[in-house]
């Protein structure tokens, strides 16, 4: 029979190189999945592409705005991705040069300084929030400037607008390197965090569960290899060459290779084996979210997983 | 008159018309059916809760945000930040506009550089903005005073070039000084196409409130908006976006007074 | 066709212009109207093309307008009213090209009645690069093309130097001699009535009302014949009018 | 001529001026000049390299993108949907235009409308654009027709509103239908103000080609952009900024041609 | 403060329309032109008030202007120039606002022009209100209100009724005996030249050439008392115009 056609929609970051790969190595048409990447260039219109039914599948991290088109019945989340370990390189707290100069140096004093989120209820705001809880001051004692875009708040650390930000490590580390600003802390030492996760459809979800199993099947094929290959990269060089030069066609694709490839090997960060879910982290994220009130209280764990499709713990 | 008055008929009125008279209460009703026919849609489910709320339920959240007494605080900071923004950008843009279309340096130097800044996306310089200007309120003022500077710029050359200079020569004949000509036949000659300017780059203004307010606004309209979308709290979203439309309303109707005024001489 | 106004009155916002107008335009026959600037002659004009509402009074058309006319009821405006981006012959075919005629019957007739008044060579020119002489003259040759039943003018010689201007009222005169049309001519030109019209309609100081009517029994092909007859005509009409500005300085001078 | 000539002078010429008169390479040489200085501004440091690199590295970018062949592959994607938003949208607004400035009915219903659609972000209403048209070109394109419709509306309607009616009434007294006084009187007086309101719509419609492709876009200079920003490529970016300026440089280019042309009744 | 006219010519683009004229304008005279419709008289009155450069030759003036004139070359256009947007009243004070008179001494020259034009009723209309007389009026009255010590008129009564014409051209004449005031003044008009000209230049044809000049020796006060000489004088002009015409004619023929 014919294959199943599929829409994955990506973004063009490392972070989504388990369905590129998947896709690179035939794991989707095995599983009798003929899937066609769709591109976004944010989060949001990708969560809504779902709910119109444009796209099937999408990856990307919780956010307020997720939580709220699940709580709608639009979408379900169904398998983790990005997920932040003790150990593994993740996202980093980095402070400007001029507040580092001023005694920010740990993740500790950032009590009173300011620091560039993308948006209220977006992952970064949940990060430092954790931040808070950990170092013991309340969320509110950090300045939150929402700047809307990762190029804004790099620029207003540049510049000194905002004393800190977090940020993923492929751009954490050269900025450190270049000393246009300082690591501080990393977000591994607040984890475990299930940073990003695989969604699709309600109606995906309910109606058509075999293709959503196949689906993550495929993907998790996907992600084994890229953490074999991209997480040990030292281990086998040629290896590496090669799904470079896979992910590569999907990311950083208007650069040269020799440009682009340190990019993709500092961006690789752990994806969660067989796509696997921490469901105690989702918890503690929506309840954080209801306590702020940027999502309904009436909202169930329920209502935004469903986690029928891969191990939950 | 000592014809029969059967066989004759008055002329036939052929003037007239071309000249729509307001008809007041027309525009309220319109508002007034398309929220109700919304209002239905959403009721009966034609349409979708997904991403477009009732009207009614906007109308909660705006409630939600005049009862936490947050609305005053997004609306002064809008305001403040739109009426320095448009003023500013609008002065800004008379002043070049006239430039250009009087001087031809001016011309020869800044059309191109209008043409080709005026398309540039302010979202995409965000970055660049910040560096500049700060995240205080500079960045939030001049991504507004841009906006509405170069609209404002090609309403008024293009006013102006539009002027019959049989006037100017009148005034020339009667040694009016530059400045006299510029501001009492150029100026004036020109007004109906700056207000319409006006028009545009105040509603321009208001978009990109949002644009503004993407950087580290804590407060206003736009940042209110943005947060609602980025939460998918498409109530919050439509009630924004609602404080959005009657500002415009309201700047619309002060440009329709002051053309009102302005331009009774025109028949 | 004649044209019946019957007791017409007008009002713009609170300012009589018109009281009381009654007057017979025969069909075949000229009414040359005078009266003091800003009496309301083209105010007049106006309605009787139906331009124009009276606030009272109406003006009503007696008989079958002729059906080779193009547009029975046709206007020279005062001020031109050109259309600044067409040129000369693009003013002119501006009023044909909505009646279903051929391009060379256009052409045809555009031909001629630039040749009429002298602006053959002037075809492409737009109305900036015209003198005030040449822009009436098209507006003349704009109403002449469409073979007017009536002709409205409003002081349709009035920017002509005296040869031209002679000229083109022999060319009027010639015309109504081929084709007998009606036409009511306004002007501040005594001798221009006395030439054209069957009557003369003179009108007083705003609000404006019939002072006399004054008919003119001959010929319009033979009143050049008659100088000395004309000059009477005129300073009759010349007497009637300073009569009436001479009242109403009394009547200043008594209010 | 008897006088002697010492204690004679010519008449002082008061005419002319207030026309100014093409200085073809001045404009180039403004590019030129701004592009040396900013070169150097960034070689000698003065100009951050941070956020914004030097021209030279944004040509390599440029180059890049020649040799991967993607460059004909963002600009068509973009300049279709250019070409199809921003024309269905201006015809749009001139028709919609011309109703408002003629029909009573028109102006009192939909000039409220304009005053208060015209202000929402359509960043704003991204998730509804989506829902309505869904992620294919559909969305892109509506998006920018959205954006040049209305700046066109108020531009026709203001332009005609400004027309002197005795034009209008000398054609109503040649029996000239309706239809044709529209089009050989009202449109050609109110072209000037149509073609500067396009000036204004066409520069919309490229800042736009950002926004619009934000929807689930491939290719596409916007979607080039908004990756390269998404990415901190500064070079990117401003290589891409560089050839949405060149957009906006030809557009106003061809304009200048059609006034020229069009318009050259003026004085 | 004389003018003085050497060798002008004129093109616009290809077309000749001015061919070296000579013309003297001596002060305290009135120089009337007339010539055909087209010839170049009004292009004629903008090279002498400056407003536009000639191709070849030059406008000169001799010796100094009077120092109590607001401004010493004042035109009156055919076209009238009114700023629509201002009022008569607007229109009159736009040219006083530049010189430093106090609000009341302007408010007291605006009385005076408007009531020498008639136009007191009209003080605050916009020009769209007007009749074309009364803009024409408006027109003339802004001349006279900044004193002018020569005055361009480029048919300054054409669109005036008989009675408004002479009332106008006698308070001319009386300006004149009291002010001596220098003048150009084209008209097509051939009573308006000779009863207001102290020489009468008639121009050709385009390209526009001096054909003759005409002295009239009678005092500008005393000329309504010699109305037969003034016929003579007329109609030496007008068989200059014909012979002009009816050359042009054979040369067409010929040609
Ligand atoms: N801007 C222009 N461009 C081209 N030709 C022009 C321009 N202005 C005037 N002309 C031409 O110059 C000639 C003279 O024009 P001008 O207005 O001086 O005539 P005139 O003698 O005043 O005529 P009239 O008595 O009809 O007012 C005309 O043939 C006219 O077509
Ligand atoms: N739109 C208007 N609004 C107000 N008043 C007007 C308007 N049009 C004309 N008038 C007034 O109506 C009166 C008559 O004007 P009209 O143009 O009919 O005079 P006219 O007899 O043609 O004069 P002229 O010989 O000077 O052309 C004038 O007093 C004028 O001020
Ligand atoms: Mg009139
Ligand atoms: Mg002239």
């Amino acid at each position: 029979s014919a294959a199943d056609k599929v829409k994955l929609g990506a973004l063009r970051f490392t972070s989504h190189s388990g369905g590129f790969v998947a896709f690179e190595n035939g794991y989707f048409k095995d599983a009798g999945l003929d899937v066609e990447f769709v591109y976004f260039q944010a989060a949001t219109p990708m969560a809504v592409a779902i709910a119109s039914g444009d796209i099937d599948f999408g990856v990307t991290s919780i956010t307020g705005g997720l939580i709220n088109l699940a709580g709608k019945g639009a979408i379900k989340v169904i398998g983790g991705a990005l997920h932040e370990e003790k150990g593994i390189d993740g996202s980093a707290i980095l402070a400007s040069t001029k507040a580092f100069a001023d005694g920010l140096t740990s993740p500790d004093k950032l009590k009173g300084r300011s620091l560039g989120i993308t948006q209220t209820g977006s992952s970064f705001h949940y990060m430092a929030a954790q931040v808070a809880k950990k170092e013991g001051f309340a969320t509110s004692d950090i300045k939150m400037k929402p700047l809307q875009k990762v190029g804004a708040i790099i620029g207003a650390l540049k510049s000194g607008q905002v004393d800190s930000m977090i940020i993923v490590p492929h751009i954490a580390k050269p900025l450190s390197k270049a000393g246009k600003a300082k690591i501080i802390g990393w977000i591994n030492d607040y984890a475990p965090y299930q940073v990003t996760t695989i969604f699709t459809s309600t109606k995906n979800a309910s109606g058509k569960k075999d293709l959503v199993k196949r689906f993550v099947g495929a993907y998790s094929k996907g992600i084994a290899d890229f953490n074999r290959v991209m997480l040990n990269q030292k281990a086998d060089m040629a290896a590496t060459d090669a799904m470079v030069k896979q992910i590569h066609k999907y990311v950083y694709a208007s650069r040269p290779y020799a440009k682009a490839a340190p990019s993709i090997k500092n961006g690789a960060m752990r994806i969660s084996k067989n796509a696997s879910l921490d469901l105690t982290d989702v918890k503690k994220q929506l309840d954080w979210f209801q306590s702020e009130g940027l999502v309904s209280k009436s909202i169930t764990i329920d209502q935004l997983v469903d986690s029928s499709f891969v191990e939950t713990y | 008159m000592d014809k029969t008055p059967g066989t004759s008929r008055p002329v036939r009125f052929r003037g007239g018309g071309f000249a729509p008279r307001p008809l007041g209460l027309v525009g309220a009703l319109v508002f007034i059916t398309i929220i109700i026919l919304w209002e239905l849609g959403s009721r009966t489910g034609v349409i979708s809760a997904l991403v477009l709320p009732a009207p009614s339920e906007a109308y909660v959240a705006f409630e939600e945000l005049v009862r936490s007494g947050l609305l005053w605080k997004h609306l002064s900071a809008s305001l403040q930040r739109l009426i320095i923004g448009w003023s500013s950008g609008a002065l800004l843009g008379v002043l070049v506009g006239v430039a250009i279309a009087l001087f031809s340096f001016a011309r020869a130097g800044l059309v191109p550089l209008v043409s080709a800044i005026f398309p540039v996306p302010k979202i995409a310089l965000l970055p660049l903005f910040i560096i500049w200007f700060g995240i205080g309120e500079g960045a939030k003022v001049a991504t507004i005073l841009f906006g509405t500077f170069f609209p404002t710029v090609i309403a008024t050359y293009s006013g102006i070039d539009n002027l019959d200079r049989s006037l100017v020569r009148m005034g020339q004949s009667f040694g009016l000084s530059w400045f006299s000509i510029v501001r009492k036949i150029i100026l004036p000659g020109a007004l109906p196409a700056i207000l319409s300017g006006f028009r545009i780059s105040a509603a321009v203004a208001i978009i990109l409130l949002v644009a503004a307010e993407m950087i580290g606004a804590e407060f206003g309209v736009g940042a209110y908006i943005l947060m609602a979308g980025s939460l998918m709290a498409t109530d919050q979203l439509i009630a924004g976006v609602a404080m959005l439309s009657c500002m415009g309303l309201t700047v619309a109707w002060l440009i329709s007074r002051a053309e009102k005024y302005l331009l009774r001489w025109r028949r | 066709m004649d044209l019946n106004i019957q007791s017409l009155g007008h009002y713009y916002s609170d300012l009589e212009i018109l009281r009381n107008i009654n007057l017979d335009v025969p069909a075949g026959q000229i009414v040359a109207v005078i009266g003091p600037s800003g009496c309301g002659k083209s105010t007049l004009l106006r309605m009787i093309g139906g331009l124009e509402q009276p606030t009272s009074g109406a003006v009503l058309q007696v008989g079958e307008t002729p059906n080779d006319s193009l547009n029975p009821l046709t206007y020279i405006f005062q001020d031109f009213a050109l259309l600044p981006w067409r040129s000369v012959a693009g003013n002119i075919s501006l009023v044909l090209e909505d009646h279903k005629l051929g391009s060379a019957e256009v052409d045809e007739i555009i031909e001629n009645v630039l040749s009429r008044t002298k602006l053959g060579d002037f075809r492409d020119a737009f109305p900036h690069q015209l003198s005030g002489g040449m822009k009436q003259r098209v507006a003349i040759a704009r109403a002449l093309a469409v073979r007017p039943a009536v002709l409205l003018m409003d002081e349709p010689l009035s920017a002509l130097d005296s040869q031209t201007h002679d000229l083109l009222m022999d060319d009027l005169i010639d015309l109504w001699m081929r084709e007998k049309f009606t036409s009511v001519y306004v002007t501040h030109n005594l001798s221009e009535a006395v030439h054209l019209g069957h009557k003369v309609v003179v009108m007083s100081r705003r609000p404006g009302m019939i002072t006399e009517v004054v008919d003119i029994d001959l010929a319009l092909d033979t009143r050049k014949d008659h100088p000395e007859l004309l000059i009477e005509y005129q300073q009759h009409l010349w007497n009637i009018m300073r009569d009436e500005v001479r009242a109403a300085e009394l009547e200043l001078v008594d209010g």
